[in-house]
Parts: C-alpha cells; structure tokens; sequence
C-alpha cells in the first residue's frame, strides 16, 4: 500500500497548516528540538508555517533570527552538534546561496568527516517555485545543488499528509535534510490523516497507477502530472505517476519497477530541467533500466533561464500541461 | 511663475519637494494598482521616506552610480529613471526598463547610473562597492551609493563590503534609511551594535539625521558627498525615517502598535515641506498645480504602460547571455 | 580540425603557465581586465598562476582581496557593471559555496533581469578537485552547480593549449564565466601553441578517434580516458574520446555525432557521479541519441561521500583506470 | 619531585609549560613526519603560538567546547585529544580520530568538547556560537571559545557571529591567535578595522596580550572566561603571537622579512616560560627529564600510529550517514 497514512478517517488540510502541525507535533515530542528564522517568531513565517508556535514554546524555542543567514545556519550545526535538533527556516530557496558553506562544507561534511563521533540532526526548511510573479531571485529551484552533495537528505513533498510525514521524519532524522516547500502548495487543501505518522524517507508513492507510460515528478508539478493523466485517460491512455517525496536519497527501486511496467519514461519537475534532478533520474534509467526502455527518456522541466517575473511570461515559462502533453505525444503517437 | 523674487533655499526645497511628491503619488498609484491586481508579485512602498533619495540625488550625477533596495522606487525615481519604462516595469510590459523581466524588485537604469535593485537584503552594498571601485579606477571624480536598510546590517557582506571600501579608499557614501523595521521585526531584535559604532571601526564619517525635514538633510548629504568625492574615503549616512505603509502591499501590520501607526501624520518628509513652503510664501495654488502637473505625468505614464504589449516569450529566452 | 590551436611549431608548456600566460595576454590586450583574489598578487597565487603579473601590471591591477569570497565576487559583479573585466580568484572551489549569491543571484541573472541593459563580464577561477589528500573541504568538483544556472557559463579544460585558450576566450566573452582547474594538471606539462589564440566556447575537442566506444569527459579525468584508451587499443578496443572543454553550454552536436558512430557511450568525471555534470549529459542522450544506444550509458564518477584524507581512502576514491575498465567490459564485453 | 616547596605560580607555569612544551615536540615530530612524506596533505604548524591555547584550556572543562582553526594542533592537543588517535590521523590510520577521514585540517574530539578543526578560515566561529547557544539552553554554565586567526576578521560570518552573540548574550570567549599573516598577506592589509573597535561595537569585554609570557595570558584568560561563565556576556581576547614556521609546511616564505624571521628567537613563549622555571629554581634536570618523558610519549605514539591499519574504504563509504 502506497499511501500508508491515508486511512479512512481523513480530514482535508492546508500543507502549510500540515508542517504547521509537524512541527508543533515534533517540539511537544522531542524538547531538543526547536525552531529560527527570520520572522518566524512573532510574525509567525512569511508564509505563516511558524503561526502560533511561539505561544506555545516560547521565545527559547521558537527563535527570530537577524537577516545573517549563514551564521544562522552555522549556529544550527552548532547546536546540532550540542545535541539540539534545530530546524531552521532560510525564506526563499534563492537565499541558501548566503548559507552554502554552512550546509555544503559543514553540515553535510561532519558526521563523516570527523569519522562519526556525533551526527548533525538539523533540518532546513525552505520554499522554492515559481507562480507568485516573485521574479528571478525569489522563485528559484535549486534542490539538484543539494542532492549533489554527500552527506546531505533532500525532501520535497507534493500534499499534505506527506508534508507532515516527511517533516516529522525529517526532524527524527539524524542527518542534515533540506526539506523543500512548493510555494505554490502552502495553501493547497488535500487530505489529511487522523493519526498522521511520520513517513520514511526514501521512499517513492505511486501517485497513480497506469501502464502505458511514467511520470516521475515530485513537489507541485504531481498535481500537474495528476491534471494531465486524467485528461489522457479519456484518450485510453493511462499513465503511472511516481511522486518521488525524496530526493537524495530517491527511490530507485520504484522508478525502475514502474518503468518495467510501462517502458516509457517522463521525467517532470519545476527546475531547470539543464543538470535539474531529472538529469539523474534519466541518467540513471539510461543505465540500469536501458533494457525496459522501448522509447528515449524525456525531461520536462524549465527552460535554461532566470524566472522572469511579468504574468505573460511566467505563465509561458512552464513546466504546464502542452509542455507534458507533447512529451507524451512523442512517447505514445 | 515668479520664482526670481524667491530665496535660494526656498528655490531648493521646491525642487526637493517636487521629487518627494512625484516619488509619493507614483507610489500611491501602484499602491492601488497593485490592489486591483494591474501589478502583481511583491512590491514594497517607500511612502513616509522619499527624502533621502530626494536629498541624495541632488548631489549626484548621471555618472555617479546608485544601488538600490527591494523598498527602491523613489531610489530610481530620484535618479532619474523614465517613468513610462518604470510603470510599464511594474506592469510586465514589453517596454519595461527591464522588458518585464525584472519588476518591482530588479528595476536598473544604467543611463542614469542606476546600477539595480536587489532583491537579496545586503545583496546591493558590495556591488555598488565594486561600482566606487570601477569610478576610483576611471579616476573622474565619480562616486557611488549603496543605499539599505536597517535590516541589512545584520548581513555578513554589509561588514566585508565597509571593511574593503575603508581599505581601499573607496569613494562611496552608505546610506542607510533606517525605518525601525526588518520586515515585521524591530531592529533593535536584529542588530546588537550601531552603524555609528561601525563607522568608528572603520574610520569613516558618519552622521544620523532625523529624514524628517529634506532641507537639512540635503545639505548635509551634499557636505559629505562632496568630502567623499574629495577624499575618496567612504563615509556612513543614516537617515530615521518612517515607513508608512506595510513591509509589502496587503501587509496587515498586525505586528505593529497602534501607537505608532497612528502617529504616522507628523512623521511625513513631504507634508512636512509642504508647510514650510507655505511658510516660507508659497501660495497654495501653486503647490495644487504642481500635483496636478504630477498626476497628470503619472496618468499618462500609467496609460502608456497599460496599453503596452507584454513581453514575447522567445525574446526573453534569448536575453539570457549577451 | 578538432585542435586548430595546435600547430606545427609547438613547444610545451605547463598547464599553469598557459593560464598565466593568458592572464598576461589578456592584461595586455585590454587595459580593462584586472585581477583580484586572496595571496595572488604579492605571493603570486597558492599554485603560482598569478605570478609575477604584479611586477607587470602593478597593484592597480593586481590586486590582494582579504579573506572575504562573498564581497569580493560581488565587488567584481560591480566593477563589471562598471565596464571593468575583472578576473577573480577563488582559492579552491570549495571556497565558492562562500560567493554563491554573487554568482548565482547577481553575476548570473543581471543581463537577463535588468533587460539586457549591459553584460556582467566577469571570470571566476577557481581549482577543483583531489588527489592532494586535501580532504573533505579542499577537494570538492562543484561544477555541476553552476552548469545548472541560467546565465553563467562553466569552462574545464584539459592541457595548456586549451587552458590558454579558453581562458582568453572566457576573458573576452561578456558574460560571466566559472572558470575551473584541476588542481593536479597545474603541474602537467603539454603541447603549446607558438601563437596560442583563444578557443570558441561551447565546442568539444575530439582528444581520440575511435569507433567501438565514446567516452565523453573532461578536465583532469581527459588523461585517464586517454591513458585507458591506449591500453585497451592493444585488445583491438577503439575508443573515442570527447573533451568536453566546455560545461556550460556543452557541445550536443560532438558528442551526439560520436555516439552515431560508436553506439555506446560512457560519461567520466572526478565529481560526484550522481547529479553531476554526466547525469546530464547522459539523460540527454538518452532522449536525444535514443535512437542511436546499443547499449546502457554508463557514468564514472566519484561514489557519494566526501572526498576522504587519507591516503589509503583517496587512492581508491576513484574514478580510476579499474572503475573505468569495468564500465568498458560492461559495454563491450 | 620537589613540588611541595614550590610557589602555586610557578605550580602554574609548570603545568603551562609542560602543555606548551608537548604541543612543541609534537609539531616539531610533525613537521619531519611531513618532510619524509609520512604525512600526506597540507599542514599548518602552531609553533611559536603554543601559549595561547595552553593558556586558554586550563580553564575549560571537557563540558565546555572549542572550535578549532587550521592551525590548530596546539588547540586539540591542550583541550586533551588523545595523542594516539591524533597522530594516527595525521598518518590517515583507522584509529586516527576521524578514522583517517579528516586529517590534520579537520581534528575533532566531541569526547573532550572539541568540536573540530575547519578548513574554511572563519567557519568554526559561528558553529561555535550554535555551541554557546546549545550551552545556554543547557543552563549548566558551559562557555564555548571559537579560535581564529587575524585572517578571519575580514569574512562576513564572523561579524554575524559578534553579533548574534551578542544580541542573545551567548557564553564564549573569542579568541583571536593574531600572528600578523594570513598566508602570504599582512593583517595590515586585509582589516582596516580592529577588534577592539568591534568589540566595542558589540559591547563586548575586549583584551589584548602578548601571548609571550604565558602566565600573564593565563591569569587574563581565567579572568575573561570567569567573566563570560557569570555574566554570558561574549568577550574578545586577542593574543598577539608569533609564527615560527611558514604558513603551511613546505612554504619557503619569501613574503617574510629577513629581519623577522631572524627575531623569532625573542618571540617564543616556550623558551620564555623555560627561562622564568629556571629563575624560579626549576632545576634544569627536571625540565630535561619532562622534555624526555614528552618525547617518549610522542615516539610511542608515533610508533603506533606507524603501525595503524589504512581504513577500510568500504567502512568510510559506509559513513557519510548516521
Ligand atoms: C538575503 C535575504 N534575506 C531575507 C530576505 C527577505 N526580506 C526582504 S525585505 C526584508 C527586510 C529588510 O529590512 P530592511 O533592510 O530594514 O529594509 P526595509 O524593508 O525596512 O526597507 C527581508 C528579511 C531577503 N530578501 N534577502
Ligand atoms: C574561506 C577560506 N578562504 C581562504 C582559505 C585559504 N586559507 C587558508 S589559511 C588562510 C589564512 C588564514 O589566516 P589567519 O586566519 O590569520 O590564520 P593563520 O594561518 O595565520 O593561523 C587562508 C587564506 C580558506 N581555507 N578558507
Ligand atoms: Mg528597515
Ligand atoms: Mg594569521
């Protein structure tokens, strides 16, 4: 069963309210864990994932930081290594380029570098995308960079319920984890468990089952991936679609199990699709999966170019449905 | 208009209050074009504290460079940047100053030494620092300013950018518009030292001023403006001034105190130099005209950009290298 | 003619020389490049690149930066802007996770999101790789994090000849070029050019002909494919082998028309395997060259953890001559 | 041994000295273990600054944390690494501290709150300052001390880090190793600042010493570091020192003045705080016989790291992840 966590007492739920109640959920569990950022205190996060959390844990616990996001970082492996469990929030993807030596070079590098003597149980959290007309230094897609890196976890949830299964996870995890947010879905309803569990990382869900074609996607793009099946099946064609929820470590296994049913590939996400993670996937496929393939493996993704920021041409920029409806033209016609 | 029998401060301050009041009603107009949704994204309003690019700009050149904030328009209106391609910016329109790529956050005029918005806090200091580089290398008396935030103090470069800007003699004015605010925190919550402090680590001039009042602070900033061309040693201005509206637009402000919203009336540079051109024998009518003249520029501008054509696809794809 | 560069009347030169070389040429050429990074201009640069250019050029031009990478990219974005060419130093790639924003939010977006008002031409060099038993924070491959950004472009050559000349190219290009080096060909010694000219970008080099097998590489891993390739030639084994020279944008067309010939294609780097610089290169074979695979695309990186001190853990780190072989017996055997 | 009669001073000074004498004989052995290629990589040797952290540790616990620089031998060896696993990590053995990983640029002892070593310059201060704050939520009085070098005044973390501990009164004790070079370049010529003016921007407690006689900057550290526990006040110490060898092993400093480099002689705490032990009735013999036990020490450990097993691939392999 792919969706161990939906049972049948569902409530639906905001993401943004899911992680809200993860970390509420992961603080009440665990006293080591506590939470910084920059107005995530009393102005309860830009996108109001921190709202309330204050009140409930005080200022030692839930942590405005000054705008030094490398410092912060740097603090949070600190107190890593000091036996907290931080998670830290960087505003926007785009600015985890002020914080890089703290996660590439230290975080990432501890556990293994200083041969095991204590791991670095920290978890950044932090939104990425396009569609708010944020233009290029506030819309950007940089997870490929993070799974890239030895050492570090990256995760990116498509829904609510994995949003809090992975959060949870993810701050249970020992390792640093980059945990990425689809601007674009804090306010997405979608079904939420009564009794939601955390959800192992590592691990694909088969968002939907089919047999003449894959996508694997993960974040936004699976609603994408989902609003484009539906409209094929009126054709009789019926696609299988991978949400990976974990990106590094991904779930090689069910790639490749689905691609052995359907021996067509897609590869879809919001990044650049140029050294995007889709160019693992494929990469990947290309090798192991060579033999199941009965078609070239197609990358759907963004075109090599900043986001821009006017409506007309972030509306052009894509991923969107013609894009993906031509890849699967090209596979299928 | 009879400006002859006119002193020369009073002739000044009518120039300053005309670039304040132009700043204040294009913002006020995106403020409701960004309500009805003619503008989308973040845009972030300098309402309260148009006198500091006011003031800083009259001392400046074409050929002096300025990088501006994410709260930056009155920074490039001051500068000189043309309005129509500023509004159609705003809008996404193909004739936008950046062809509707950049918007609010990432409005840039090199013809008017406009360097570029950032929206990266701090991210706009040390590339005006390596403007002040490139005009100590011209060696034609050129300076630069990087203007910020009280907010971006915090940041790692703002520090890096004072230090090789001390070391190297670099010829640019800091100028901070402290406005009590790093979005919805107070910048006593941020910073523990002070840019007065700061400026003593590195030698530099500094100097704080109440933004209040645009005929002092000019002068001021031309006194030292003028030393930092002379000397090349860069030097600190931090203007207090008030933000008006919210960090962003549809900012509720529920994190401020009533106290302070409601005392926003007398902390405003442009009402305070409307009454001391009063004051000083300007008649009201001549005040009204020169808004209706402003309006006027602003509708046509809006018109303009409103009519214009949104950018093509294909051409931004292939403005991504030179 | 894959090496125009190369003419009769060669010397040899070191691969550090040719970059100080071109360093000097360019200097000379256009009063407008200048120079700064940390220990280049008294000391003449930790691998002596820079070295005696401050006799020449003075400290105008020539200039020590504090230890301070974010500022100092940054300042050179603004000196650019400034009609400046400057040339930045970073002193091991590693160090870059420090100017990431210098490059990936202003250098790398500043044409594009400003409107094409003015290009940003600046080079930023910088070595890469191990072999030096440097460890975990000295020796990292980051390319594959610049090749994914929209506007900047990625450089790695592989011998003097092409390090002058793509330098030189890089110096005169108007867009921001991430210049990179392995650090242990400073010392290599190889043809040169009497008249070296610069190298176009974006274009491959065929370092071998062959027809049973492409290896597609570049940098430092070059010597090894070249090394491996002549062993194997005595098993009547042909391989051919693309040097990519350019990362960012990479030659499609060079190595889409080798594997039209061989039909099998390996990808070998010192980075990191996964998500690195051959993932791409591999997925886009695998859609574009489908048609043409007679077998598996197989990658030779370095294995995911950080690059390890020791002796004993960084000789078998990889990618070596074994990894490489094994990965040709898969292909052909 | 005689200790009974001796004064608590020179009881101190003794200890100081048999820590700074270790760390001496150790580098010394390092420094030939590099030049016969016994070990691999780069390393930068503490000789001549071996004060500082015998100074500093003497008033740490185990509880309390260090962050190390690359230079930072003496720093691991006085906070109490074990000599076998440092040494056979130097040789990248199995039993080396890091299992062979790290190297001399990335000691680390969690065991005796040495939080490790770092190759990026700057990057230890701020995980430091996560320590200190890890301490303060403690509550159990624990301080941390980031060390850096002159060089590191110049990156942008560390004034981020003067801040925030500032801003949240973080317990730890900065202290600057000040040897006058980063690498091949003069402090002069990267800082155009201090830390004293810093530390007076941030309202921190600042001294400074010449780290010559040690037991001067032992009484100066106990004070600061008592300070910092009671108050969690941040304070800066910086100690003024003197690098006997290049910046990295194999430099043949050319960039250094003759004339300093024939001075190092006066410039060494060690044969300092050898002169003052003899002064005050330290029998030569005992100080021989302590230098010999040293050296023995060291030839044990050196033999057994010689002797170590390589690591195992597959168990690093198997290590990137806990
Ligand atoms: C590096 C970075 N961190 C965080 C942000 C989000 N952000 C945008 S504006 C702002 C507050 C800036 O405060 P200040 O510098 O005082 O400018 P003000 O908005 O008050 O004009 C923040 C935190 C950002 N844009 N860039
Ligand atoms: C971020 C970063 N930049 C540059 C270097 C290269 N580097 C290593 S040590 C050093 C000089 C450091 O000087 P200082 O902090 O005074 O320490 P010292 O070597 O004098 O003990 C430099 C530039 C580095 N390791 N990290
Ligand atoms: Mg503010
Ligand atoms: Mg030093």
């Amino acid at each position: 069963m792919n969706n161990p966590q939906i049972s049948e007492e569902t409530e639906t739920l905001r993401f943004g309210q899911a992680l809200n109640r993860a970390l509420g959920d992961a603080m009440r569990a665990d006293d080591r864990v506590f939470l910084m950022g920059e107005d995530i205190a009393l102005a309860g996060g830009p996108f109001g994932v921190t709202r309330k959390l204050l009140d409930e844990f005080g200022q030692r616990r839930v942590r405005d930081y000054p705008i030094a996001e490398a410092s912060m970082v740097n603090l949070a492996v600190g107190a890593a290594l000091g036996g907290y469990k931080p998670v830290v929030e960087i505003m926007f993807m785009d600015f985890c380029t002020l914080a890089m030596d703290a996660l590439v070079n230290q975080a990432a590098k501890a556990h293994f570098m200083f041969g095991e003597q204590g791991p670095v149980p920290l978890v950044l959290r932090t939104p990425h995308g396009g569609g708010l007309n944020a233009g290029p230094q506030h819309s950007q897609c940089l997870e490929a960079w993070f799974a890239h890196i030895p050492g570090l976890i990256v995760v990116c949830p498509s829904n609510a319920a994995d949003a809090y299964g992975l959060l949870r996870a993810a701050i249970d995890n020992p390792n640093p984890v980059v945990f990425v947010e689809n601007k674009r879905l804090y306010s997405a309803k979608s079904e939420f468990p009564a009794n939601p569990q955390p959800i192992e990382i590592g691990k694909a869900r088969t968002a939907r089952s089919g047999s003449d074609l894959t996508i694997v996607t993960y974040g936004n793009t699976v609603h994408l991936a989902e609003q484009v099946a539906k409209q094929r099946a009126d054709q009789n064609i019926d696609i299988e679609i991978i949400d990976l929820r974990s990106l590094q470590p991904w779930d090689e296994t069910a790639v490749l199990t689905s691609l052995s049913k359907t021996h067509r590939l897609i590869v879809l996400h919001e990044a650049t699709e140029a050294f995007g993670i889709g160019a693992e996937i494929a990469a990947r496929m290309a090798d192991i999966g060579f033999d199941e393939l009965d078609a070239p493996i197609i990358r759907v993704g963004a075109p090599f170019m900043p986001v821009p920021y006017s409506v007309a041409l972030e509306a052009e920029f894509g991923p969107n449905a013609e894009q993906l409806n031509t890849a699967i033209d090209r596979l299928l016609l | 208009m009879p400006t002859l029998k006119r002193s020369a401060p009073t002739r000044l301050l009518l120039g300053l209050y005309r670039t304040m009041l132009r700043i204040r009603r294009v913002e006020e107009r995106l403020s409701a074009l960004f309500a009805d949704g003619t503008i989308p994204g973040f845009i972030h309003l300098s309402i309260g504290q148009e006198s500091v690019p006011a003031a800083i700009t009259h001392h400046l050149t074409n050929s002096d460079t300025v990088a501006i904030t994410h709260r930056g328009h009155g920074q490039a209106l001051a500068k000189g940047i043309n309005l129509d391609a500023f509004l159609a910016e705003m809008m996404g329109r193909a004739s936008g100053i950046c062809q509707g790529r950049g918007g609010s956050m990432h409005i840039a005029d090199s013809s008017v030494g406009m360097l570029g918005a950032n929206g990266i806090v701090a991210g706009g200091i040390p590339i005006a620092v390596g403007s002040a580089l490139a005009h100590q290398l011209d060696g034609q008396g050129n300076i630069a300013v990087p203007y910020f935030g009280d907010g971006a103090i915090a940041e790692g470069v703002f520090h890096e950018s004072l230090n090789i800007a001390s070391l190297w003699n670099l010829p640019c004015l800091f100028v901070c518009e402290n406005n009590g605010w790093g979005e919805f925190s107070k910048t006593d919550d941020q910073f523990s030292g002070s840019l007065k402090k700061l400026a003593a680590t590195y030698d530099m001039d500094y100097q704080f001023i109440d933004a209040l009042d645009v005929a002092k602070l000019s002068n001021l900033a031309g006194r030292m403006i003028k030393a930092v061309r002379k000397t090349s040693r860069p030097a600190i201005l931090e203007c207090k001034v008030t933000r008006h509206h919210g960090h962003y637009e549809g900012d509720p402000q529920k994190y401020r105190p009533e106290e302070e919203l409601n005392q926003l009336g007398g902390q405003d540079p442009v009402s305070h130099a409307y009454d001391k051109l009063i004051t000083a024998g300007i008649p009201v009518s001549e005040l009204t005209e020169l808004d209706r003249q402003i309006q006027a520029e602003i509708d046509a501008s809006v018109a303009q950009a409103m009519a214009a054509d949104h950018p093509q696809f294909d051409q931004a794809a292939a403005g991504v290298y030179a």
